[in-house]
């Protein structure tokens, strides 16, 4: 009899891969039948990310912190290609699976038939995504970020039209060069180490003779590189504000999950390669991802400043909560990578929202904000000038207030103003940073204001574009498709959860970053064998 | 337990309601304001059974948590301070709701409005009763946030919208500080519960990060009270409904900043920096607000004004850090929020009645409207301090706290003389306020007539003013209590004597007050006519915050651009070369510029033959001239490339990879064909064509070369450093060793790729059907440029020949040129099937393997279509490269799952020797199934990736045929 | 019945010689795969190529194939001293013109690898309604030899094999 | 000499050989002038690693090679018939 | 270099002068690619190697692996037939190319049509 | 031996590296392609260089690591190779669009200077 349970684990790879298989074999005037695949494919990788979470976080048999591995083709770890379930992973999984069901929901309304084959297209990316965090092994890793890239690479393209084309053709050229970083990078590791699993290199850090620790350390910048283009840290990530603001809604939601699969790959590898135990290694890099973090989340603060569309300040939104994860990952603190972990699982799930909204808020009218106008409309003469004390308000039709309402709160979390799930990961980050006895460093305080700084910057920008969306807006009032308001309200509905069960989310949060300072209990976890 | 129970009750009402407000139909005004004033009555009530819990000087208190990792609890906590501001925000709440009712218009949607105003007065409870810093700051944000809503509430009204948009954006900013402020604090006492911190005073105060912790918590504390020079905001949200205002700017929102001070006043006040910060803008606030109100003419300008100097007082008074002060300034908040809130009313009256809220043209309406004249009176009167009511007695202590600092500190001396300025200016602007309105002659030209509002509209003001005239005649006896209670739990058992009499005697501050009264009269008579021709106050007139904020705004909007422009790039040039650098830039980091170890890892060179340095000598000079004719010759470009391509697949076979050498040489093959069939649709390019600025395209050419040469000269050095030294992977013998004994093959790289490793070339081939339908999809819309469509040059220039010519018809050309090709290339279609299929069985053991094969079958597909055409083709070989791709991964999934049948792990192969008739022993491998998926997706992708392309070539010369027809 | 199986016997031969080269030493198993291949593969030709052309003329085949590995060899020598003969004796290389009265098109594609493979003469162009081929010889001496060469030695041989 | 050596050297040489006759035929790609000159230096370049690779073949007596060179010859003309075809044509595929 | 000793000294020698002279040919068509001064020209060169160069080459090798092998391998002979059939669609296609290129460009060389 | 392909690889990656910096989209692809054959022998390199050691198992007794040459690069370049064949093809479809859909053939997506 087949034990389902064991492989649940590879369940979020295989079904999306065979459902999408599958329907290529049918025609594409069943985009009913499709969509209905997919829909409840999703729901299937919703409910195996949930049941993989809950078990990373009530623990193993043994009700301690463990990992899941899965070795593929019963070939054991170094060897075989192995996946590894543990905190970490499993959140990114969820996520994945919460955001990419948010936006299929959305692009059922029409999205879905604006250009060929979507949903098998849409089911392979959620595959590579899930494929990268779930994989042990790093050419594997490989494997699933191409699988995702080139499936990103159709669903931007998705819908045509020369914005996206001119976008596709930029963005495209880009990660084929980060690609081929990552090639370098994965080939020189092995030249070095002779390993490809990450438990079996993390093993061998702290033994590399001395006269070849500086090719390996050339190796891991060579990889990081790849990762932080990926992850659209400064100065590697122009690409992604204009990408995802040509791609069409539904995409770019789920695109908000991409940027943070390779913020995934550098804690990962951070935690795993240069932690404590890494002897010569230890802490390797971590102030360059502090450095590259902190310029990432100034320049995306100001990049929302200047933005002029809600999707264009929302990319850059995508890029602050990249940078402050990384340049968290760079302070290696445990309980700081617990609250930046929560704080991205917030910011990315509002992120996909604020993609969805504002692809609503655009339909039929031009709410963009034009650079020529000043900050404020009047001109400050006089505030009290006008008598046109006797007003009426506007009746407000029922789907402006619910975009509306939804647009704030997933504003709240961007901002991350209290009491959303944002204010709680960036509250956590900052308690962390001033923990400790002792002298606080600068870079704590450098961090804390620039976190600051960004989410006003954030707050102004994103208060700008939201009056401008919805109280100057003028003319009918968008139309909201019933599978887009179940989005829309379906995203903005887990920040809130995220937000009301902060306790558990803060705990678990908090145990995967104290899960991923000891990357002993990983590493033993995948070279001690498993299924 | 009872007890803390009903705390839930005032904080959890006003949410509750405001849920339930927001799903009223639009028209539901008497059921949206019944549920808002049933809900602060409740509140109320409540309160109003805890006060003997409270009185008793220990805080109720409920709690729960809320981030436990954080040591943070959501707690609601009620001790005198907070009773006294939730009596405030609820109570007042509750007169303004009465009053909004009659406020708005009719055809107003309000139930949106009480929604947003509960909202706001159970944030304001909830920050009140915080019991925790960290749930203080979110509630502080909270009031932020649906004060937004409120003032922006006409949004259809650009005044509203941007006086929201700035209270918002400077309280909010100011919260986010708080929010940092609150976070060290808690750091610095070890817990953010209430209690924990106010018992350690002392540690705060001695630690290092006091100061650090004080300014953020005052940036705060003063942009929310309005405190110059942040109070800028306070008059454009003036724009809000005037109820809003009646409410924001009396008991709640800009108290929020007072109380904050208050409340943290035993652990921060007292120390030097304290009272320089919170005394000067205090003092500053006081002065400008009132000298500002003096200059107003819109009766809501004018009492935004005073509400900004009162703040400032109320802030003086805290700055000075002396009990007594602290006591003074709670009083002096309970008497603001009554006498300001029923100000803001009877403004709101009148301009609902008249039309207006200019003071110039308003005149006379004690005769019109009497009571709500006389109302307006007793409260103005209370503003300027007059005796027998609440504001004279608050503003007494004020000014007796004000000569007792008189001694010890810097700019203590003029500190009674600043006092009673200010109270001048408040006694001028409210007796301009009442003069100017109620009094003169009957008023001409307003846009109403004006007449008494409606009975339950003047009620909220009566209440109001009725407590200005108890609290202000019998103070021991109606607030006393309270205030005994509130100020024991800000300062504890050391409370000092103070007396809440009417009459202290004649002293000091008596003689201040009656300077100022009789001061501020004499001068409305002497400058009353000058104030009102002036439209800006005199000297600070010239100061406008709401424009220095907004140059600020500006400017932060033009750096962020900066920003944006200079250190983003929006080129795509750019943006590669900054990705290269910084990998460079990396890599040579990460070296620790220590070099590379060549000393100690001791060289193992090989030394070069003849031979390969030959072959390289080709591969570089092929890749150095197709980089160099890649602009202007692509054809030579695409031929350069095949030579380097070939030398690669020679490396692999000079270095032991067979397996590399056949795979590199196919793709090789198909490669090129892929270049030339979109080389069709690029446009001609004629050397010596370019506009560019040549000097600066050479500039840049040259930088480009030196990147480029870097980047060479790096990956050589590290591809040398690695070869050199000896290997020893532990793998690569594990998967030599296992092999053939457990993957069932001999081809090392073929096992690792089907068996080992199968779930990379799972992935691999995925990658190629995801291009595939990329392709598929992408170029279903196609659409040539204007330039490129059509037939090519060649192709029109032979069919025009043979059109010419009367033996030939058109495309004989072509026909007659493939004659020959065809022949082969048709008949070499089994061979290559064969071929493939060879390729295919042997790849386990042999070079080979369905990657191979796969691109073998394409070729020969391909070979077909150049042979005979793609119309020729599809009419007899239909191929429907979706299916074999979605074929083809299904194959090589089910192949991979069908080992959890027998409880393996996915992709687990499984082999065995069988004995076949005739053929004999032969081996049997899952993996085989697996590896006819990959070849089956390989040729359906290959295929549509190279078919698509040629398609469109087809599909225009249909339009063009299709245009041709209709024309 | 054996139309139906083997459509195109020849190529179904040469399907199953190539397999049993192409796997080395015999064995029984790959006598069996190679009938099977033969026996399949040459279906798609049904669609491909459905006029099928007879071969005629075993004999012809095989003094052909004598008279063009002769002139492979002896062209290969003259056109190799061609070009590294010291001094180069002067030469001249042009076009000329063959009227062909072969019209079959595996003969003309035959003929076609027949001339480029023997070093010197290329194949440029053939014009149907006239049958004139267009020659390219490198050491271009007498002209009518060479159309006397072509049509005698080679078109004769392969009009009997293609009739 | 050994039969081994015989083949080792002597094999060295022709592999020489057919290298410098490679260089030659890159020479000719560079140089062009004209497109079909650089086609068919690459068609000489595809002629000549093919009987290296015979010759390497047999060099390292590893019989693995095979494949690699009938790949070439039999679909190595592939890719310079499409570029034949494209300057005759502007198109590969019609 | 793992060459088998199984082959006489002989076969050796006949192998190596086969690899030898083919390979020569093959050097002889690039030199002719090289002097030649017109495209028609040298469009002839290459067919050495192709044909009798190949030729000599193959035959070596199916000798050596005969022997290596102990059995006929004729497999390479295989290599021989198929690229005696394909480099003439190479070339064939490349000189109508290249005349139709010229008669474009109103070379008078070139034959009209 | 070593040298020499390392100078290969540097040659190639310089040249590709070179052409990725160009404006023309047909320069980028082909920077790419040689940038990706430079990548694939630098994974092969990783292995380092074994002359007549291919990796095919010549008997099926207890195998000697020695003998053969590392297997785990050859398996990756195949990978790497595939995906940077399906990628080159994709990326050529998007660059034909981009200059069907905006008539230049500018990486940017339009001609400097608009
Ligand atoms: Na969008
Ligand atoms: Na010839």
């Amino acid at each position: 009899m087949i034990n389902w349970q064991d492989h649940l684990i590879v369940v979020p790879i295989v079904l999306p891969l065979a459902a999408a298989a599958a329907m290529l074999l049918l025609k594409e005037q069943r985009y009913r039948l499709k969509a209905l695949i997919s829909l409840c494919c999703l729901m299937a990788l919703v409910g195996a990310a949930y049941a993989l979470l809950h078990e990373a976080a009530v623990g193993g048999p043994g009700g301690d912190d463990t990992a899941r591995v899965y070795s593929l083709g019963a070939w054991a770890a170094p060897f075989g290609v192995t996946l590894v379930a543990d905190r970490l992973s499993t959140l990114m999984l969820a996520l994945t699976a919460t955001l990419a069901a948010g936006g299929l929901l959305f692009s059922l309304a029409r999205w879905d038939r604006a250009g060929p084959r979507f949903h098998a297209l849409y089911l392979l990316l959620v595959m590579g995504v899930n494929g990268a965090v779930l994989t042990g092994d790093l050419f594997n890793l490989f494997v699933f970020f191409e699988v995702m890239l080139a499936a990103s690479y159709g669903l931007l393209l998705h819908g045509s039209g020369e914005k996206r084309v001119r976008a596709g053709l930029g963005y495209v050229a880009i990660n084929l060069t980060a690609s081929l970083f990552f090639l370098i990078g994965v080939s020189l590791i092995y030249g070095v180490t002779g390993a490809l699993n990450m438990a079996d290199i993390a093993d061998r850090v702290a033994t590399i003779p001395a006269h070849d620790r500086a090719l390996f350390h050339i190796g891991c910048a060579v990889l990081g590189v790849a990762f932080l283009v990926k992850a659209a840290a400064w100065p590697l990530g122009f690409w992604l504000p204009g990408a995802y603001a040509a791609a069409s809604a539904p995409v770019a939601a789920v695109f908000a999950i991409l940027s943070k699969v390779g913020v995934y790959v550098i804690l990962r590898l951070a935690t795993l390669l240069f932690g404590a135990d890494a002897g010569a290694s230890a802490g390797f890099g971590n102030l360059w991802l502090l450095s590259a973090g902190a310029a990432t989340v100034l320049f995306g603060a100001a990049g929302m400043l200047a933005s002029r569309r809600l999707e264009q300040a929302a990319g850059y939104a995508v890029m602050v909560s990249s940078g402050t994860v990384l340049a968290i990952a760079g302070t290696a603190r445990p309980e700081a990578v617990g609250g930046a972990l929560f704080y991205m699982a917030a910011s990315t799930l509002a992120a996909g929202a604020l993609f969805l909204i504002a692809e609503v808020l655009a339909r039929g009218e031009d709410q963009a904000v034009s650079p020529q106008d000043a900050v404020f409309d009047d001109e400050y003469d006089d505030p009290f000038a006008a008598d046109d004390v006797q007003e009426v308000g506007r009746v407000l039709p029922a789907s402006t207030a619910f975009l509306g309402g939804a647009f704030i709160l997933a504003a709240l979390v961007t901002i991350s103003l209290p009491p959303l799930a944002g204010f709680a990961g960036k509250l956590t980050i900052f308690a962390a940073l001033l923990s400790g006895s002792g002298v606080l460093s600068a870079a704590s305080w450098v961090l804390i204001a620039v976190l600051t700084l960004s989410s006003f910057a954030a707050l102004v920008a994103l208060t700008r574009l939201g009056v401008a969306g919805f109280w100057k807006r003028e003319g009918a009032p968008p139309l909201v498709h019933s599978p887009e308001f179940l989005a829309i309200g379906g995203l903005v509905l887990c920040c809130l959860w995220l937000s009301m069960g902060a306790a558990a989310g803060l705990t678990y949060a908090d145990k995967t970053g104290e899960w991923l300072a000891t990357p002993r209990d990983y590493i033993g976890a995948v070279l001690g064998g498993g299924a | 337990m009872p007890h803390a129970l009903l705390l839930l009750v005032p904080f959890g009402a006003p949410f509750a309601a405001a849920v339930l407000a927001i799903f009223l139909p639009s028209r539901a005004r008497n059921l949206a304001a019944g549920l808002a004033w049933s809900a602060s009555l409740i509140g109320l009530i409540c309160l109003a059974f805890l006060f003997p819990a409270v009185a008793t000087g220990e805080p109720v208190r409920w709690s729960t948590p809320w981030m436990p990792t954080l040591g943070v609890n959501f707690t609601l906590r009620l001790d005198g301070l907070a009773w006294l501001f939730a009596v405030l925000v609820q109570g007042i709440g509750a007169l303004v709701v009465l009053y909004a009712r009659y406020y708005m218009s009719a055809d107003d949607p309000v139930p949106r409005f009480f929604a947003f105003l509960l909202a706001f007065m159970g944030a304001m409870t909830g920050m009140v009763m915080a019991g925790d810093l960290i749930q203080l700051a979110a509630f502080w944000e909270l009031t932020s946030l649906f004060s937004f809503l409120l003032i922006g509430y006409w949004h259809h009204n650009a005044a509203a919208r941007d006086g929201a948009r700035m209270a918002l954006t400077v309280t909010a900013a100011g919260g986010l500080c708080l929010l940092a402020g609150v976070v060290v604090l808690g750091r610095i006492a070890g817990s953010f519960d209430l209690d924990v911190v106010l018992a350690s005073g002392d540690a705060i105060k001695n630690s290092p990060y006091y100061l650090t912790a004080l300014i953020l918590i005052l940036a705060g504390a003063l942009t929310k009270s309005a405190q110059f020079p942040f109070h800028f905001w306070l008059p454009r949200a003036m724009a809000a409904p005037t109820p809003v205002s009646a409410y924001l700017h009396s008991a709640t929102m800009v108290k929020a900043g007072v109380f904050l001070m208050i409340r943290l006043w035993p652990v921060l006040a007292g120390t030097d920096a304290w009272y320089v910060i919170v005394g000067s803008a205090g003092m500053a606030t006081l002065l400008f607000g009132a000298w500002s109100a003096v200059f107003q003419n819109d009766l809501k300008g004018l009492l935004a004004y005073s509400t900004i100097s009162h703040l400032g007082l109320i802030t003086l008074l805290l700055g000075l850090g002396s009990p007594l002060a602290a006591v003074a300034a709670i009083f002096h908040t309970v008497n603001h929020a009554t006498f300001k809130a029923s100000l803001f009313m009877a403004a709101g009256v009148i301009d609902h009645e008249t039309g207006t809220r200019d003071m110039r043209r308003l005149s006379g309406l004690r005769r019109s409207m009497p009571v709500t004249a006389a109302l307006a009176i007793v409260a103005a009167a209370a503003m300027a301090g007059v005796p027998l009511l609440n504001g004279f007695l608050s503003k007494e202590m004020f000014l007796a706290e004000a000569v007792a600092h008189t001694g010890g500190r810097h700019l203590n001396l003029a500190l009674p003389v600043l006092a009673t300025v200010a109270s001048l200016l408040s006694v001028l602007y409210s007796v301009r306020f009442i003069h100017q309105t109620f009094f003169g002659p009957e008023p001409v030209d307003l846009p109403k007539t004006p007449h008494e509002p409606p009975r339950w509209m003047r009620f909220p003001i009566e209440v109001l003013v009725g407590l200005c005239i108890i609290v202000g005649v019998l103070p021991a006896v109606t607030i006393g209590p309270v205030l005994a209670v509130a100020v024991r739990s800000v300062l504890g058992p050391e409370v000092p004597y103070y007396s809440l009499a009417l009459w202290h005697g004649f002293n000091l501050p008596l003689l201040m007050s009656a300077v100022a009264l009789i001061g501020g009269v004499a001068l409305y008579k002497v400058l009353g006519p000058r104030i009102n021709r002036s439209d800006r106050p005199w000297v600070v007139g010239r100061f406008n915050g709401a424009r220095a904020y907004d140059r600020v705004m500006r400017g932060f909007n033009l750096a962020a651009e900066w920003i944006v422009r200079r250190l983003g790039a929006s080129r795509q040039q750019a943006r590669l070369r900054a990705i290269i650098l910084t990998c460079m830039l990396a890599a040579l980091l990460a070296s620790g510029l220590a070099g590379l170890g060549f000393d100690e890892a001791g060289l193992t060179v090989q030394r070069p033959g003849l031979g390969f340095t030959l072959l390289w000598v080709v591969g570089g000079a092929c890749a150095v001239t197709a980089a160099w004719q890649a602009k202007y010759h692509r054809l030579a470009a695409v031929v350069l490339v095949g030579g380097v391509g070939l030398v690669s697949c020679l490396t692999f076979v000079w270095f032991s990879a067979p397996d590399l050498a056949t795979t590199q040489m196919l793709v090789e093959i198909v490669t090129t064909v892929l270049l030339l069939l979109g080389l069709r649709w690029l446009p001609k390019r004629l050397p010596g064509l370019t506009t560019v600025q040549e000097a600066k395209a050479r500039r840049r050419r040259l930088t480009d070369l030196a990147i480029a040469t870097a980047a060479g000269a790096g990956t050589a050095l590290i591809a040398f450093a690695v070869m050199t030294r000896p290997s020893g992977s532990p793998l690569a013998k594990y998967f030599l060793d296992h092999a053939y004994s457990e993957g069932g093959g001999r081809n090392v790289v073929n096992v690792l790729l089907v068996d080992f490793r199968a779930f990379d070339t799972l992935g691999e081939i995925t990658v190629l059907g995801i291009v595939g339908l990329t392709i598929w999809a992408l170029l279903r819309r196609f659409r040539p440029a204007a330039d490129s469509l059509g037939e090519t040059e060649q192709k029109r220039i032979q069919n025009d020949s043979d059109d010419r010519r009367e033996d030939r018809a058109v495309g004989d050309t072509l026909s007659e040129t493939m004659l020959i090709p065809r022949v082969v290339m048709r008949w070499l279609f089994p061979f290559i099937i064969l071929l493939a299929l060879y390729l295919f069985l042997r790849g386990h053991d042999l070079p080979g393997g369905g990657f191979a094969a796969g691109i073998t079958l394409s070729i020969a597909f391909i070979l077909q279509y150049m042979a005979s055409g793609a119309r020729w083709v599809e009419e007899r070989l239909r191929i429907r490269p979706l299916v074999w791709i979605g074929g083809g991964l299904l194959i090589a999934v089910l192949a991979g799952a069908a080992s959890w049948l027998f409880g393996y792990p996915f992709l687990t192969s499984w082999f065995r020797y069988v004995d076949l008739p005739l053929v004999g022993k032969t081996p049997l491998a899952s993996a085989l199934v697996f590896d006819a998926g990959v070849a089956l997706l390989v040729v359906g992708a290959t295929v549509l990736m190279l078919v698509a392309i040629a398609h469109q070539s087809l599909r225009k010369s249909r339009a063009a045929v299709a245009d041709e027809e209709a024309a | 019945m054996i139309k139906a199986l083997l459509p195109h016997p020849l190529l179904a031969a040469g399907l199953f010689l190539t397999w049993l080269l192409l796997n080395g030493p015999v064995s029984a198993g790959d006598v069996v795969v190679a009938a099977l291949a033969a026996l399949t593969i040459p279906q798609v030709m049904r669609v491909l190529e459905p006029d099928r052309s007879g071969v005629r003329s075993p004999l012809a085949i095989l003094r052909l194939a004598g008279y063009v590995a002769v002139d492979v060899v002896k062209s290969n020598y003259a056109v190799a001293t061609l070009i590294m003969g010291r001094k180069r004796r002067v030469r001249r290389s042009g076009f000329i013109h063959v009227p062909l009265d072969l019209r079959n098109r595996y003969g003309l594609a035959v003929l076609a690898i027949v001339l480029t493979s023997t070093p010197g003469t290329l194949w440029v162009q053939y014009d149907r309604p006239s049958g004139r081929l267009l020659l390219h010889v490198l050491d271009l001496t007498e002209e009518d030899e060479w159309i006397e060469l072509i049509k005698g030695r080679y078109e004769s041989l392969l009009l009997e094999i293609f009739p | 000499m050994s039969a081994a050596a015989v083949l080792f050297w002597g094999l060295g040489v022709a592999q020489a050989l057919l290298l410098l006759s490679m260089l030659l035929a890159t020479w000719r790609m560079m140089r062009g002038p004209r497109a079909q000159d650089r086609i068919l230096g690459l068609d000489t370049l595809y002629l000549n690693a093919m009987l290296l690779i015979l010759v390497h073949g047999m060099r390292s007596a590893g019989g693995l090679y095979f494949e690699a060179a009938l790949i070439i010859g039999m679909l190595g003309f592939t890719a310079t018939v499409a570029l034949a075809k494209f300057l005759m044509r502007g198109e590969v595929i019609e | 270099m793992n060459t088998p000793s199984e082959l006489p000294i002989w076969a050796a020698w006949i192998v190596v002068a086969l690899a030898i002279s083919g390979s020569l040919l093959a050097l002889t068509g690039s030199v002719g690619l090289i002097v030649f001064k017109r495209f028609y020209e040298r469009v002839h060169a290459p067919t050495l190697g192709a044909t009798l160069g190949m030729a000599l080459i193959v035959i070596g090798s199916t000798m050596f692996w005969s022997f290596v092998e102990g059995r006929l391998a004729l497999k390479d002979l295989l290599i021989g037939v198929f690229l005696t059939v394909t480099t003439p669609v190479t070339l064939v296609l490349l000189a109508r190319a290249a005349v139709y290129r010229d008669r474009v460009e109103g070379d008078d060389h070139i034959p009209p049509e | 031996m070593e040298v020499v392909l390392a100078l290969g690889i540097g040659v190639l990656t310089a040249a590709g590296v070179w052409l990725l910096l160009r404006p023309r989209t047909f320069q980028v692809i082909i920077g790419l392609s040689l940038l990706g054959y430079a990548v694939n022998l630098f994974i092969f390199a990783m292995g380092r260089l074994r002359a007549g050691a291919p990796p095919v198992l010549k008997d099926s007794g207890p195998v000697d690591p020695t003998a053969y040459a590392d297997p785990v690069p050859q398996a990756l370049v195949l990978t790497a190779i595939v995906i940077s064949f399906a990628l080159t093809a994709l990326f050529l479809v998007v660059l034909l669009t981009s200059r069907g859909i905006t008539g230049s053939d500018h990486i940017d997506g339009q001609e400097p200077g608009e």
